[in-house]
């Protein structure tokens, strides 16, 4: 950590509004040579906004940007990677129906359109730096043939390619497994070594503190305090982000489980790879499932709820078997699914609050398929006080509200199926950390009025401090049931497949 | 990208004054070929501003007001039927040929066309839901071979005429000097409105053009809502080609030819967005009769009629641009100011 | 959304309201210039564009206002659409060539109906659906003067095809007929298919030339009887490098068939003279507005011409073959 | 071969209709039909290459039809007055790349979507058309296979477009500028983000697709002594669908010339106008029913495929 004169990157005062609404008002923000940054902060407190702001996507209100110490007037895509300036997004910015080797080509070669195109150039030089990031991705496939922790390795690849002396990853690790996890980590030290800058944006704060030098900390579009990892801890950090104390974010469980709602007999799909699960999920209580990314829990979600129907093993809704093998089966019976990508699959962005709540709910509020106005409304309204989703009205379109909300409203469509299980699929990634207690809340709060909450979640703390039972999944199969208050290793260990207390690899 | 929050947002203003000018430019059409293509004698008054005069605009466009009414729904679905004027044509072939060489009574021959424009329907929606193909392909592969079978069934020349009068006046004839096709539209109107507006169905519809998927996770049965959308084009084409039939008295291959475009150009005249999700059917039928009157009063006006294609040509850039110029020009307004340009990289680091 | 519709409404209603209030006319006729409408089959078609030259000049002597509009392809549903503009704009008199007999006689019935006098040239519509029919020449006429004239050509033996306008066609299908009964005379000529359809299209007919040549490599002759299809017949003989192998012959304009005829590609054309056949609509049509023409009449007079009227035909006169002998004495 | 399966496979198929002619109908490969057939086809050809790049650009025109009836006529008239061909040939092209520019700058400039932009040009050029040309006939007379003879003429239209798509093809393959438009087909954002400029590539594949239908059109126009003008000339469709029938995803990035060559190839072998149906003993009016399947059938295979490789 070499305190340079001229730091690579400094943004002072910076200033963006959209519409009027102002998203950053005034960033200050240095990155040293050879120093990994963390960037830290709620959704909507402009992390986002910024990095567009450095990779030159948006345009700057105001304030200055300098790097090296020299003052840049202007920035655009493909001006900051003159700058050796280098994003790794969150949503891989890749395309794909082109190969890997090309995709990384198009990233790194000069862009002159009139130039011949070296194809076994292109294959060496990806070969290359996948085997450098510990990848094991041919360059020929497709990049649509792709799973997302992969696509995210290749953008690695491209930013490690491009010799960049700033390196931005925005949340790289979200959907990586343990083990890409770690490449990455030796990746991120190694740019490290050889004096790149990295901005490193996560909401996992022990990935901050593995891996960080220093941490500045966004709230509400500005700055609000750079610190050396060193010289904070977790709970300073979090009071940084809320601007205030959080004492616990877990809500008490009280669980007082009824009967048997869900039991699973061997279920197994061949298609999305889930293989003999065996469990109950009772009334009242919180089955949290846990396991690594690509273990098969949102796809065991995605069985239950009839949008890949099982093909082997027994469903047993209290008691009685039945069939699930579409979504419209999966209402009927009272299965609800909060699913895991919000603003794909949760909320219709474009269509009012009130029209989401209750699309799960058209054959009863709506007898008849005529549209009641007034019925709508009033429903909306209820669970907008009931969850208390900040909006101005039933009628503002679901784009408008924040991450938190649309949450909300997500969930409040599934409630008022009244169903008897309920399934979260990541019920807060990417929600801020206020919103995530209240939703914790909430669910509790279900569970306690007697409903079967099977919720499934990579936050590793979030299934510790909610769940009264936990599954854990690993390769399409669950491995082992544990309960709620296990500790995180004994839960980690099982996810991993090593033996350990209770495990049963 | 921080998403404003609070604050009620303005598409819904620009949806309804969409409609609004719509309006006012119909109401300018009507007025100016009032005056322009009406003139009164001691016998009379002819030309646009008689009841015929407007019901024969009618008579004329009927078909392609059909078409555009189911044509919307399936445009709110972000998707597109481009074989409509196809299946409307070789709904009228089977009609002719069941008539006159199988010797059917016509109210069977009809509803043998009927079945057949439902039939076509399926089909589109078969390839739609089923291989999850795009509907512009789809559509592109059954318009042309319903033209060809079309085609291929007369020879590319059979015709079928001289229908009996209990066929023709659907029309021909007239109720209360009202066409009486107009009635038949009406009716057809009045349910895809009440189906867009007021049903589960509608709302399902915009659901899909907004997100497809996300409308399947809310346990909303997609595959039978597009289902619906494209037979009911089907079936309602198979309708527009019957009383088409029945207003020409005659039955060729080439019925038809182009009416999708037409089609289309109402719905999206409308302020339907081509991508799903939000539109009107009384926004298509203003799009339709602005269309409509501008092309049949130009003549009454002794206008060159080419000019009201061109007309509705700009008239949709126009409605289009109109949408979306205000979202441009601050865009680069904000581009202008930031300036563009570019200063000297900084030396390589040297580390 | 609710007012838009309420709006909407509204409009609909005041424009129902006005248009109710105007009265329709018993009858046409003018207290100013008569109006006189005449509808091509196709105007885009030379022989059409040389047809209302002739009509134009009749309308400028007669001091009467000639409205001459079409379709610019073949499209019959176009045809009534303009027809029933003109009896929404009580025009005094139509004069049609028809497309397709059915579908326009509707609409002329309902001119009559309200006075119009209707005539129809060219192509005819259905009998009691006009009062005249101004004939170019009669059916036997033509058929028995191609006929001959390929006959002649073929040596009175081989294969041959003919190319019309659509199959609808009122006035070819007659005259198709008339060939059919005239080919009893030569055993030996062969018609190879039915006839093919052009659409009054030139490269259609082209293609359809250019189809029936692949398909009968023995045919003698081509004999179009729209006249888009014999300068397009004869490109697919040159194209093919078949001249003096396939003749074509048919029912064309000097000027579009003149090059073909010196190259040797087509031998000859046969047609009458257009712009009197224009001239002599407007005539007639004139003169039904004045009242001068009755139905029943048996002849008509144009300044110094007698024209014969057979029934309720009024005759042009004999069609004339134009070949490189005397092609180029004509521009039309 | 497992990569380009969509392309081989259509390949295939025109190699089989191909030898079946030749084992049942050999006199299809008599060369005069033939060549008046692929001269006739040719222009499409060049458009359908257009097509095909602003179709893997993620857009799509529906105006060429319009475009090349305008430009042809524009073209015809020039001829008829006495220009040369070599002058009136950069006209008739730059004509096009205005027209296209227009499409284009609507479509990347304001942003709106490119179906309905190109369906309200291809409205107005044709009733524009229609309205200064009432449909007559132009001469172009002396002009006819550029003056050349009716052999060397063809020859020449066939040896043009081959050499388009040559030029064509291989720059989309082998050009840093070719694997442009597949990113922007592929990812339009990703593109921005990688310093290319997706706005400017959209617009000038607009111009690109004119230019070719211009030329095109002056090739189409002439073939006969005269032209027709003729708006609804259906071109944009039957490009699309050769498009399609070649292996390109209507849903951009994905594709190539060749196989569009062999869906133009495919499509022209079956059309109503080619010898190959006589030949076969199909009457010529089952073409465009055999046109139809062959589309028709393509595009399930395509859904088929993907269907399967999901599962």
């Amino acid at each position: 950590m070499s305190a340079v004169s001229a730091p690579l990157l400094a943004l002072r005062g910076i200033a963006k509004s959209f519409a009027g609404v102002r998203a950053l008002r005034g960033v200050d923000f240095d990155l040293q040579v050879g120093e990994v940054h963390a960037l830290l902060g709620e959704n909507g407190a402009g992390k986002s906004t910024l990095i567009k702001v450095v990779t030159g996507a948006h345009q700057p209100d105001g304030g200055s940007i300098e790097i090296l110490g020299q003052k840049i007037e202007y920035l655009s895509p493909a001006l900051t990677r003159h700058y050796g300036i280098a994003c790794i997004y969150q949503q891989p910015a890749l395309f794909p129906d082109l190969t890997v080797a090309e995709n990384i080509g198009l990233r790194l070669e000069p862009s002159k359109p009139l130039r011949r195109v070296d194809w076994a150039g292109r294959r060496t030089r990806a070969a290359d730096l996948l085997k450098r990031i510990g990848a094991n991705i041919s360059p020929e496939s497709e990049v649509r043939s792709l799973s997302m922790p992969e696509q995210q390795l290749v953008e690695i690849a491209c930013a490690l390619g491009s010799g960049a002396r700033i390196v931005i990853m925005d949340e790289p690790t979200a959907s990586l497994t343990q083990k890409e996890q770690h490449l990455l980590f030796a990746v991120v030290r190694d740019l490290r070594k050889s004096g790149v800058g990295v901005i490193y944006i996560s909401h996992r704060l022990e990935e901050i503190f593995q891996l960080a030098d220093r941490v500045t900390v966004l709230r509400d579009g500005q700055s609000v305090g750079t610190n050396a990892v060193d010289d904070i801890n977790e709970n300073k950090l979090i009071q940084l982000m809320v601007g205030r104390e959080v004492s616990h974010i877990y809500p008490p469980g009280e669980s007082a489980p009824g009967e048997v709602v869900l039991e699973l007999r061997g279920v197994g799909c061949k298609a999305s790879g889930v293989r003999g699960v065996t469990l109950q999920v009772r009334a009242g209580e919180i089955l949290g499932l846990a396991g690594l990314v690509g273990a098969g829990r949102t796809e065991l979600g995605r069985v239950l709820f009839g949008l890949t129907p099982a093909d082997s093993g027994e469903i047993l809704l209290n008691g009685k078997p039945v069939a699930v093998t579409s979504p419209q089966d999966a209402v009927n019976r009272g299965i609800a699914y909060v699913p895991e990508d919000r603003r794909r699959h949760g909320v219709i962005l474009e269509m009012p609050i009130a029209h989401n709540m209750t699309m799960a709910i058209h054959q009863r509020i709506f007898p008849g398929t005529w549209l009641r106005f007034g019925a709508e409304r009033q429903l909306a309204l209820d669970y907008i006080r009931d969850l208390a989703v900040k909006t101005y009205g039933p009628e503002a379109p679901g784009g408008s509200l924040s991450g938190g909300n649309q949450q909300k409203v997500s969930l409040a469509r599934w409630l008022a199926t009244k169903p008897k299980l309920l399934i979260l699929d990541e019920p807060t990634q990417g929600v801020d950390v206020g919103a995530k207690s209240e939703i914790h809340k909430i669910v509790r709060r279900l569970a306690k009025d007697g409903l079967a909450v099977l919720m499934i979640s990579s936050d590793l703390p979030e299934v510790l401090g909610m769940s009264d039972r936990i599954g854990v999944m690993r390769g399409g199969e669950l491995v082992s049931i544990l309960p709620g208050h296990s500790d995180a290793h004994t839960v980690m260990a099982a996810a991993l497949g090593q033996r350990g207390p209770g495990g049963s690899a | 990208m921080s998403s404003p929050t609070s604050s009620p947002p303005g598409w819904k203003a620009a949806l309804r004054s969409h409609e609004f000018i719509l309006l006012a430019v119909l109401m300018a059409e009507w007025v100016s070929f009032y005056f322009a293509g009406t003139h009164h004698t001691s016998h009379g008054t002819f030309g646009f501003g008689t009841a015929d005069a407007q019901a024969d605009i009618l008579r004329h466009t009927v078909e392609i007001g059909l078409l555009a009414l189911v044509m919307t729904p399936i445009i709110l679905t972000g998707g597109i039927d481009l074989s409509v004027g196809s299946v409307m044509c070789f709904s009228e072939i089977v009609f002719g040929k069941l008539w006159r060489d199988a010797h059917m009574p016509i109210p069977i021959a009809a509803t043998g066309a009927l079945l057949t424009g439902a039939a076509a329907g399926g089909l589109n929606a078969l390839l739609i839901t089923w291989l999850r193909l795009p509907p512009l392909i789809v559509t592109l592969g059954t318009y042309s071979i319903f033209r060809g079978l079309a085609e291929a069934v007369t020879r590319g020349a059979d015709v079928f005429a001289e229908f009996p009068a209990s066929f023709t006046f659907l029309g021909e004839k007239s109720w209360l000097g009202v066409p009486v096709q107009v009635y038949v539209f009406v009716v057809v109107a009045i349910a895809v409105w009440l189906l867009v507006h007021r049903t589960t169905w509608g709302r399902s519809f915009r659901a899909i053009g907004y997100a497809p998927e996300g409308t399947r996770f809310a346990g909303i049965p997609v595959e039978r809502r597009l289902a619906l959308a494209y037979v009911l084009a089907g079936t309602v084409a198979a309708l527009a080609g019957l009383i088409y039939a029945s207003r020409l008295n005659q039955v060729t291959a080439a019925d038809g030819t182009g009416y999708e475009l037409a089609a289309i150009t109402a719905v999206v005249l409308g302020g339907t967005s081509i991508f799903g999700g939000s539109g009107t059917v009384h926004g298509t039928l203003l799009g339709w009769v602005a269309v409509a009157v501008l092309s049949e009063g130009l003549a009454y006006a002794n206008l060159p009629r080419e000019l009201g294609g061109m007309l509705t040509g700009v008239l949709l850039i126009l409605a289009l641009s109109a949408s979306i110029l205000p979202k441009v020009l601050s865009n680069w307004r904000a581009r202008r100011h930031t300036g563009t340009s570019t200063s000297q990289p900084p030396p390589p680091a040297s580390t | 959304m609710k007012r838009n519709l309420m709006l909407l409404l509204a409009a609909g209603l005041a424009l129902v309201a006005c248009s109710k209030s105007d009265s329709n006319a018993p009858s046409g006729g003018g207290d100013k210039k008569p109006v006189i409408a005449m509808l091509p089959k196709n105007k885009a078609n030379a022989y059409f564009i040389s047809c209302s030259k002739g009509a134009q000049d009749a309308a400028t002597a007669l001091g009467v206002d000639l409205r001459f509009d079409g379709p610019t392809k073949t499209d019959p549903s176009m045809q009534t659409q303009i027809v029933e503009g003109w009896i929404n704009q009580g025009v005094d008199a139509i004069a049609v060539a028809a497309e397709d007999k059915a579908s326009l006689s509707t609409a002329l019935k309902k001119a009559q109906s309200k006075g119009i006098k209707v005539l129809s040239y060219d192509a005819d519509v259905l009998p009691d659906a006009r009062t005249f029919f101004v004939n170019q020449a009669t059916p036997e006429g033509i058929a028995n003067t191609l006929v001959d004239e390929a006959a002649r050509i073929m040596d009175g033996k081989g294969e041959f095809a003919i190319i019309t306008a659509s199959l609808v066609a009122a006035n070819q299908n007659v005259w198709i007929a008339k060939i059919k009964e005239r080919l009893a005379k030569y055993p030996n000529l062969k018609l190879v298919t039915d006839p093919l359809p052009s659409n009054d299209d030139k490269d259609q007919a082209q293609q359809q030339a250019a189809t029936i040549m692949n398909a009968h490599p023995d045919l003698k002759l081509i004999m179009a009887i729209c006249t888009p299809g014999v300068p397009g017949a004869a490109e697919a003989v040159k194209q093919a490098g078949k001249v003096g192998k396939v003749h074509v012959i048919g029912l064309g304009l000097p000027n579009e068939n003149k090059d073909y005829v010196h190259a040797g590609v087509t031998d000859s054309v046969v047609l009458w003279d257009t712009g009197k056949l224009g001239f002599l609509t407007v005539q007639v049509a004139n003169a039904l507005v004045k009242g001068t023409l009755k139905a029943g009449d048996k002849e008509f007079k144009v300044g110094d011409t007698t024209y014969k009227i057979d029934g309720d035909n009024i005759l042009l006169g004999e069609p004339t073959i134009f070949n490189k002998a005397n092609i180029d004495k004509y521009d039309f | 071969m497992k990569k380009h399966f969509r392309e081989w496979s259509v390949a295939a198929a025109l190699g089989f209709i191909l030898v079946a002619l030749a084992v049942f109908a050999p006199p299809f490969y008599h060369p005069q039909p033939l060549l008046s057939l692929v001269t006739y086809e040719a222009p499409t050809l060049i458009v359908a290459v257009g097509m095909a790049t602003i179709i893997i650009c993620r857009q799509i025109d529906i105006s060429v039809g319009s475009l090349f009836a305008v430009c042809g006529v524009c073209g015809a008239l020039l001829l008829d007055r006495g220009w040369p061909c070599l002058a009136v040939l950069p006209v008739s092209m730059l004509l096009g790349a205005l027209m296209g520019a227009i499409n284009g700058g609507l479509v990347a400039g304001l942003g709106l979507p490119s179906i309905v932009v190109t369906l309200a040009t291809m409205v107005t050029w044709a009733e524009a058309l229609r309205w200064l040309r009432q449909g007559v006939l132009v001469n172009v007379g002396h002009a006819q296979w550029f003056g050349f003879t009716q052999g060397e003429g063809q020859l020449t239209i066939v040896i043009t477009a081959l050499v388009i798509l040559l030029i064509n093809a291989v720059g989309l393959r082998h050009l840093a500028a070719g694997r442009f438009i597949y990113a922007v087909g592929t990812n339009a954002e990703a593109a921005r983000l990688a310093g290319l400029r997706p706005r400017l590539i959209t617009f000038l594949m607009f111009v690109r697709l004119g230019t070719l239908t211009g030329l095109a059109a002056f090739l189409a126009a002439v073939q006969a002594p005269t032209l027709q003008p003729k708006p609804d000339n259906g071109l944009e469709l039957k490009a699309i669908a050769a498009v399609v029938v070649g292996g390109v995803a209507i849903s951009g990035g994905r594709g190539n010339l060749w196989g569009v060559f062999c869906g133009v190839l495919l499509l022209t072998v079956v059309s109503p106008i080619s010898p190959a149906l006589v030949y076969l003993g199909i009457p010529s009016y089952w073409g465009k029913a055999i046109q139809g399947a062959i589309i028709l059938l393509a595009v399930v295979a395509d859904g088929w495929r993907a269907r399967k490789q999901k599962f």
